[in-house]
């Protein structure tokens, strides 16, 4: 998450879920937390019980809001105004955390001469390069004053830069935010005298806090008004709530989840709220943060150990195709930074490499850096498609996913599909990827498709093993209770028995381009039959050794040998990671989770008595440390900024840091340390920076490069949108997003009457994304039986729709058929004068499955953010019409069951069986 | 920490009960050792903080294998549930309550988990002529399945409409606040699922104190309209074993303002009953002996 | 689904307000028929045995046929109890229990303690019929005397039952146990009638005349039972259908009969028997209209179009 | 035979009688006992509620929230409640299905069958694609006609594992999953 990334340094929720009972002011935007997450709002409700406010802001009333004190109803794709009027408000009444500000971030900090801002430039950041609809934060003087890209002789590559900018090669995730042009990381921030050059008055006018000053001065009460049709009332109420919620006694939370990350600006949205969060101080201290609520079991581990193309495990760039990244030293000096905990990144690199590729990485053979692909553009899941539905891929995997349904414009993802020679699904149910073929009701008929098609059964969770990254960074392992039935087969049993066929038949081959795969360590095997719980053995052969992987994923000691295992001795946390070779660690980040052969921190299961933070349940990166950036929870001196919000501090008589936290924190630096001018890596960072990972070991209010498309939020419009942007009028939507324009994802870009309402689409409770875990569940599909669409009584009578009858909604890309749920819980919105309506749209139907319906994803479009390429469902135009569509409609493709098994529960007497199950004794009636 | 359900493996099955035509047909005639009276047991439904998730929906069919009722969209809010029924033993009710634009009332969208009262003197036990529903040692109205031969008769009794006769093996069938899982000194499935603590279990008495708390704390905190339904007996009816915190009229959650037990009436019926035979006989008989030659 | 009548407010703010709380039991014809005949059986045999005690000789010849017949009566009505039950092998249940609170473990045990001197009383019938004579008089007498009790409960508990419910209609109906006893009395005098023409013998005016008197008493029962349900009635979604059954049933069970029987009287002995005849008929016919209508009362619709689902299953 | 008579009790109602419990009633208990409990996570949202597995003879039994979690304390939400159905399922698939080219059906495959033409597909492919430098000289060794979909779902060692392979085995750049940010 770059936002994330950017400002603090990690891109990941800061606080845990827990965290949120300790909070006086909760803020739930882009969220709809009740629905998509009940059982983590049960912290914001206890909260509540204890007296803490909760604000919900947000397109539609929904069961979040019900249970809010607050809710503000706005308009989709308008959080940026919202939030920028926040941060004005917060500046102009001087409600921000003077110390916490002056000290933690870099508010005070000169950026270079030349530097125009958005107010300058009309809605533009200097740097843009049209031709590439990029920015080159170079030479846009984004950096620090005096850094290396101040300097003019180092202004070179720039070109390039901006272009591979535009092609969006992203290496987003190395957290201290993206490479936004092909120079060095450092070049934007490193001071040759150590600190960059400050103001600590914060009256210079090219320190950060002036410019955060001009920079939001647009953004008035009445703007925000105006822009996302509320009302002035209600948007300072909420900023009233916050303020009086925030500094040393209180603190206030900050929740968002796809509701932000679906926008072209979705980065942007993030950032603005970092920027409130640092403002406020309320980052690193109890109750405090911001929480990215994600929406799968391990979005985060697959994040942090990533299948993602332009990522290695542990946020670091996948290589590409640039002088930048030639040898591993370019890559070390181009991606590592000088200053700060990424000083540690050669020692990352390298013992990834030995994790792959064992004893054939060796110093001398650069630990066989050249081994890895270099990506030479953007290879993300809509290119991927966007490529595909041109014929110009071969094969693919999807394992676990359903992009025929969920996909983005899942039209095109579906033309894409019927353009493979072959495709293998591995999942549980025959979902709509699984049967595009077949069930797509718009699809050409099967003779017509060529695509031939493996459909592998999986494991479900409860018959494998494994570890599962959750929202809070928490990991937490699964126990296997009893073997998949018939040939499903774990994902891991597939990858792992996949490789070992490729490599037979590779075997032998000389041929350089195959040598990866062959010197790949590929040896998971259990060595003893493995057990179930209740004592038998499993069936199943070739089952790899999970807990052998996640042994490799934490790191080992090569040159020390564990007498019990006989295996190299297992590493207790990345500090013991090693540049020369001899350690491995298939993620640096996760270091520590299995610190010996009998232990595996995520299996622990032990619970200490009081709410606290739990620290024996689970493990949280890095190093188990539940709330991160802490030292921010205590003032420059190391003392809690009260007695109500402590968490850690110093402690002079045992001269380390102490508290209810794992310090993250150099545990033993005093707060008085000051580093040599000189001095590098972690020697860099004083005794009173808390943000590690960024080189000068502070907060940025201001992104020095680290964002693509600025280095401070602005309010555009989303691509489609019925109105202009009324705050830089010149500029509609965000300059950088990339546009996919081809005959499959037409585009309404600029306002248009045959477009006029505005869309978004959102989860509900009852169902799972586009529904492979869901729809083929009767308990689940009675609750939400249907596809609907929900509309304000105004547009229904308008367009002449009843409630509960049937409508069609057609955007650009495609249309769909759905009921009509006329509710007063969405308004209509006043707008540059105009009324705006907007509808809901659940995104959990599609053509398979025991409930099947309209696919909201025909409707959105594919889009790509520069930063990270994502798409843009929450906010789109179309046109609503009384009735239903002609042609073929989506019948249901397995036989709705009204249990689940209705044989008896083995060796269970009749008295203790299930009454459900009613036997039917006589014919019925 | 309850780690009761770590503890339940360790214990061993009951033995089978008898089967067999006669077992059967004697079964329920057989004498049996009667549980000892335990503190009785209830729900305490605080609808206020209900996220009308129907976490406690799925739990109960999950716990009890009860059939998925099939297909039927409302339109009815999120309300696709609609009644309870003999496959239906939770009920999560959604209100919306808006004001048309412009207007500037109060705006707000109520949900409610509703289930068998367990009434504490219930109609649908005085009901029933074969004993099938009886209070258990918890004090909770239970139907026996190997008992009740789906006579109706609780079903037409019921004030609430909780009870219904499913379709499929003849029998009425209603929430058993999980004897099964009581018995082991579990929770029931829907209270433990709820993840906001709307649905609470526990000894009758202290559910009532929580509810009196919390009653006092909301109408501190400018909520007066809060109130409790069905924990104290009325004129007309008992209290009742699973009570509710409500917000509005109960009315507007589908509950009887003012619930009525029908056997507070029965004895006079009966005498009514008698006088009508009465009357005739009487009559008749005098004709005869007037017009008798 | 309820239906949009505003589309400006889809959602109704008074909730589940316009919806009925309660549950039909699902209750049709089979109950209705059940009604019928219990008081088919238990009217017929109090009459009978009321007549025996005011005058064996009188009444003898006719009560000869009428337990016999008093006993097919019940057997069918059983057979209704039966059949209605959701588990039909599981009747035998409903004698699990002997539990005064439920009107219908009253009435089952009743019926149960009635069919014995009702079985007893027809095999010696039936025996003496078949020219057996040495049975002793007191065995008639004292089955007849313990039998009348618990007839009258069979025939007493039928409108407790329904008006100990929570139903509309039902629960308000205080004269309906009185409403169902009574015209049990005069249905089994209608049925004496009937067998004292087809006997011929018998003192067949009297009966004629208690008849008279018994419907005259009855449709003052009928009344009062009609005026309590109409409130339930007219919420229903054409409950005008249910008032007409009603007010049609009430003419055909006790007026027509009545003019009919006034008639007979005064007419040549076929005649009248075949009068009587299609009066009792209509009694019964009559009587079952009233009974079915007040069983399907609750298995309306509210007037709103919204009515409570009773089943879940399947 | 039990006797249940009505004495007037408080409030005009029958008071409790002795109860006719059933032989079955007495006997009943929760289906748990003897069960094999195992810890687990639910596999829906990141909110990462503890779960406990019962199974018995080999079979699910029951799956309900663990009282221990610190994030849930034995709650869950109806999918989470839902999780024993996605295992036993009776529309889950426990067999290879196989669609030829054009073909308009399934046909059912061994599994072993099906391993071994994805793996020659893959060294088809692969062959077919793998370009060492582009055009202007630059080191790729990426093959891009194959790709992989798919992790958020899945457990962090399977995620480890697919990237390895795919990505430092085989050089396949285009890996995915529905982690965007």
């Amino acid at each position: 998450m770059p936002g994330l990334g950017a400002s603090f340094g990690r891109g990941a929720a800061t606080n845990s879920q827990q965290d949120f009972i300790n909070s006086d002011c909760i803020l739930i935007m882009g969220s709809n937390m009740a629905e998509a997450h009940p059982v983590g709002f049960r912290w914001p409700m206890r909260a509540k019980a204890r007296g803490a406010t909760l604000i919900h802001v947000d397109p539609r009333y929904s069961r979040t809001s019900a249970h809010c004190d607050l809710f503000v109803g706005i308009r989709t794709g308008s959080d940026i105004a919202f939030l920028g009027g926040l941060i004005h408000y917060v500046l102009k009444h001087e409600r921000w955390f003077q110390e916490y500000v002056l000290a933690y971030t870099n508010a005070s900090v000169l950026i270079e001469e030349g530097y125009e801002d958005t107010e300058d430039l009309d809605g533009l950041f200097s740097g843009f390069k049209p031709e590439a609809r990029a920015y080159d934060a170079s030479e846009g003087h984004w950096g620090y004053e005096g850094s290396p890209s101040d300097r003019p002789d180092d202004a070179e590559e720039t070109g390039e830069a901006a272009g591979r900018g535009g092609q969006g090669i992203h290496g987003y995730g190395l957290m201290g935010g993206a490479t936004s042009h092909g120079q060095p990381r450092s070049v934007m921030t490193d001071a040759p005298a150590g600190e960059p050059p400050r103001d600590p008055t914060l009256k210079h006018p090219r320190c950060v806090m002036q410019i955060l000053r001009r920079h939001f001065a647009r953004y008035t009460p009445e703007v925000v008004a105006a822009v996302c049709g509320c009302t002035v009332e209600e948007f300072t109420r909420v900023a009233e709530s916050l303020c009086e919620n925030s500094g040393r006694d209180r603190t206030s939370m900050i929740v968002y989840a796809v509701g932000w990350t679906q926008h072209t600006t979705g980065v942007q949205m993030i950032r603005a709220a970092s920027i409130l969060q640092l403002l406020l101080g309320n980052i690193g201290r109890p109750g405090g943060g911001i929480m990215a609520m994600r929406g799968h079991s391990s979005i985060q581990g697959s994040s942090d150990v990533p299948t993602l193309y332009d990522l290695l495990p542990g946020y670091l760039p996948q290589p590409a195709a640039d002088p930048g990244h030639d040898t591993l030293d370019d890559y070390v000096q181009h991606e590592g930074l000088p200053t700060g905990y990424w000083v540690n990144l050669r020692k990352f690199v390298v013992s990834l490499l030995k994790a792959y590729y064992g004893d054939a990485a060796q110093p001398e053979n650069d630990f066989r850096y050249d081994w890895l692909p270099r990506i030479d553009g953007d290879y993300s899941q809509l290119l991927t498609f966007e490529r595909m539905s041109r014929g110009e891929m071969t094969g693919y995997f999807v394992l676990g996913q359903n992009p025929a349904g969920g996909g983005p414009n899942a039209g095109l993802h579906r033309a894409g599909l019927r353009q493979l020679d072959w495709l293998v699904v591995v999942d549980w149910f025959p979902t709509e990827t699984a049967t595009f073929w077949k069930n797509d009701p718009d699809a050409p008929p099967p003779d017509q498709i060529k695509t031939e098609v493996f459909l592998i059964p999986a494991a479900s969770s409860s018959e494998k093993e494994g570890t599962l990254t959750n929202t809070q960074r928490l990991l937490q392992w699964h126990s296997k209770a009893l073997d998949p039935p018939g040939d499903c087969r774990s994902d891991a049993w597939f990858v792992y028995n996949l490789g070992k066929r490729l490599r037979a038949l590779y075997s032998g081959s000389t041929a350089l381009k195959d040598q990866p795969l062959l010197n790949l360590t590929w040896d998971y095997d259990h060595e003893r039959p493995h057990r179930l719980p209740d004592g038998s053995f499993s069936r199943i052969a070739g089952e790899p050794d999970v807990d052998r992987i996640l042994q490799e994923i934490n790191g080992r000691k090569l040159d020390e040998i564990d007498p019990r295992t006989g295996r190299p001795r297992l590493l207790s946390g990345f500090s013991e990671l090693k540049d020369d070779g001899s350690t491995d660690s298939g993620c640096w980040l996760y270091g520590g989770v299995y610190p010996d052969p009998e232990h595996n921190r995520a299996a622990d299961r032990k619970v200490d008595e009081g709410p606290g933070l739990q620290p024996d349940w689970g493990f949280a990166w890095p190093h188990n440390r539940r709330i991160m950036y802490n030292r921010a929870s205590a003032d420059p001196e190391g003392r809690p900024w009260s007695e109500r919000k402590k968490l850690i501090w110093w402690d002079e008589a045992q001269r380390r840091w102490v508290g209810d936290d794992e310090p993250d924190f150099e545990p033993e630096k005093p707060p008085g340390y000051r580093p040599a001018p000189d001095a590098r890596g972690m020697d860099a960072i004083a005794g009173d920076e808390p943000f590690i990972m960024k080189p000068d070991g502070i907060a940025w209010l201001f992104a020095a490069g680290a964002i693509k498309d600025g280095p401070l939020p602005a309010h555009y419009e989303p691509v489609e949108s019925p109105v202009g942007n009324l705050i830089y009028p010149r500029m509609t939507h965000s300059p950088t997003v990339r546009t996919l324009r081809g005959p499959l994802n037409p585009l309404a870009e600029s306002p248009s009457p045959e477009f006029p309402v505005v869309a978004f689409t959102f989860r509900l409770t009852e169902h799972y994304l586009s529904g492979p875990m869901s729809r083929f569940n009767g308990w689940l599909n009675e609750l939400q039986p249907e596809m609907f669409v929900e509309l304000s009584p105004e547009l229904a009578e308008e367009r002449r729709i009843q409630h509960g009858g049937w409508l069609t909604v057609r955007s650009p890309r495609g249309r769909i058929e759905a009921r009509a749920m006329v509710t007063r819980r969405i308004r209509p919105l006043i707008v540059e004068g105009r009324t705006i309506h907007q509808i809901g749209l659940p995104f959990h139907w599609s053509y398979a499955g025991a409930s099947v319906g309209g696919n909201a994803n025909d409707l959105t479009s594919v889009l790509a953010d520069p930063n990270v390429s994502m798409h843009e469902a929450k906010a789109f135009t179309c046109q609503v019409e009384p009735g239903r569509l002609a042609g073929p409609v989506a019948r249901p493709t397995v036989v709705p069951t009204a249990w689940p098994d209705t044989r008896p529960i083995p060796e269970t007497p009749r008295a203790s069986q299930p009454e459900g199950k009613f036997v039917r004794s006589e014919p019925p009636r | 920490m309850n780690a009761r359900e770590l503890e339940i493996s360790a214990i061993p099955e009951p033995a089978e009960t008898p089967s067999g035509p006669v077992a059967t047909i004697l079964g329920p005639f057989l004498p049996v050792v009667r549980p000892e009276p335990r503190t009785p047991t209830g729900f305490y439904t605080d609808t206020t903080v209900c996220i009308g998730c129907k976490a406690c929906e799925v739990a109960c069919k999950q716990w009890n294998q009860l059939p998925s009722d099939g297909l039927n969209w409302s339109g009815d809010s999120y309300d696709n549930t609609q009644a309870l029924s003999a496959t239906s033993w939770r009920h999560v009710k959604f209100i919306e309550q808006f004001a048309s634009a412009g207007a500037d009332a109060p705006s707000r969208w109520l949900m409610m988990s509703d289930v068998c009262k367990h009434c504490s003197a219930a109609p649908c036990q005085h009901a029933c002529p074969t004993g099938a529903i009886i209070y258990n040692e918890f004090s909770n109205v239970y139907i026996q399945p190997d008992i009740c031969n789906g006579c109706a008769y609780c079903i037409a009794a019921c004030p609430f409409g909780v009870i219904t006769r499913s379709d499929l093996d003849g029998h009425a069938h209603k929430c058993t606040l999980c004897y099964d899982r009581q018995r082991d000194g579990l929770i029931p499935a829907c209270a433990k699922a709820c993840p906001t603590a709307s649905i609470q279990f526990g000894p009758i008495d202290e559910l009532r104190d929580r509810a009196h708390r919390r009653i006092e704390e909301l109408n501190s905190r400018g909520t007066p309209s809060a109130y409790l339904y069905g924990e104290a007996p009325t004129a007309t009816y008992s209290e009742l074993h699973s009570f509710y915190l409500l917000v509005d009229r109960p009315s507007t959650y589908g509950l009887p303002e003012s619930p009525f037990n029908p056997w507070l009436r029965m004895r006079g019926d009966y005498l009514r009953s008698l006088l009508g035979g009465l009357a005739a006989i009487v009559a008749m008989i005098l004709v005869w002996t007037l017009r008798m030659p | 689904m309820p239906t949009c009548t505003d589309p400006a407010s889809p959602m109704n703010a008074a909730g589940y307000a316009s919806r009925r709380v309660t549950k039909p039991p699902n209750w049709h014809e089979l109950v209705a028929f059940d009604m019928l005949f219990n008081n088919m059986t238990t009217g017929l045999f109090v009459v009978a045995a009321a007549g025996d005690l005011v005058s064996r000789p009188a009444f003898g010849p006719l009560t000869r046929l009428a337990y016999p017949m008093a006993l097919l009566f019940l057997t069918i009505d059983l057979a209704c109890l039966v059949l209605d039950l959701g588990h039909r092998f599981r009747f035998h249940h409903m004698l699990r229990v002997f539990k005064p609170s439920s009107p219908m473990s009253l009435g089952t045990w009743c019926l149960t303690a009635y069919s014995i001197p009702l079985g007893l009383l027809s095999t010696i019938e039936v025996l003496e019929m078949a020219g057996i004579r040495e049975i002793p008089a007191w065995m008639r007498l004292a089955s007849i005397t313990t039998g009348i009790p618990f007839a009258m409960g069979a025939a007493m508990y039928k409108g407790v039952l329904f008006s100990t419910t929570s139903q509309p209609g039902w629960k308000d109906s205080r004269w309906l146990g009185g409403y169902l006893t009574n015209s049990a009395i005069a249905i089994g005098c209608a049925e004496l009638l009937a067998i004292a023409d087809l006997a011929g013998q018998g003192p067949v005016r009297a009966i004629r005349t208690s008849l008279l008197a018994l419907l005259a008493i009855n449709l003052g029962f009928l009344a009062t039972l009609i005026v309590e349900l109409r409130p339930a009635i007219r919420t229903l979604k054409g409950g005008h259908r249910l008032d007409l059954m009603l007010t049609l049933g009430a003419a055909l069970g006790v007026w027509v009969p009545a003019i009919l029987i006034l008639v007979s009287g005064t007419m040549p002995t076929i005649a009248s028997a075949i009068i009587d005849g299609i009066g009792m008929v209509l009694v019964l016919a009559g009587n079952f209209l009233v009974r079915r209508s007040i069983v399907m009362l609750p298995h309306h619709e509210n007037d709103d179009g919204i009515v409570a689902r009773w089943d879940g299953g399947s | 035979m039990i006797f249940e008579l009505p004495i007037l009790g408080r409030a005009h109602w029958p008071r409790r009688t002795p109860q006719p419990f059933s032989p079955q009633s007495v006997a009943r208990a929760s289906r748990l006992r003897g069960a094999t409990v195992t810890p687990s996570v639910c596999p829906y949202c990141a909110v990462g509620c503890g779960q406990l597995i019962y199974t018995k003879a080999g079979r699910l039994i029951d799956i309900e929230g663990d009282p221990r979690s610190p994030i849930n304390e034995g709650t869950l939400c109806p999918k989470g409640a839902n999780a024993f159905e996605l295992a036993v399922n009776p529309n889950r698939l426990t067999k290879v299905h196989y669609r030829a080219p054009n073909s308009d059906r399934w046909e059912i495959k061994d599994l072993d069958w099906a391993m071994d033409q994805i793996a020659l597909r893959v060294k088809a492919a692969r062959e077919a694609d793998f370009t060492a430098t582009d055009p202007d000289g630059r080191r790729l060794n990426s093959v891009r006609n194959i790709g992989t979909l798919g992790g958020a779902t899945l457990d962090v060692e399977e995620n480890y594992l697919i990237k390895k392979l795919f990505t430092a085995g085989l050089g396949v750049v285009s890996v995915e999953n529905q982690a965007r940010i």
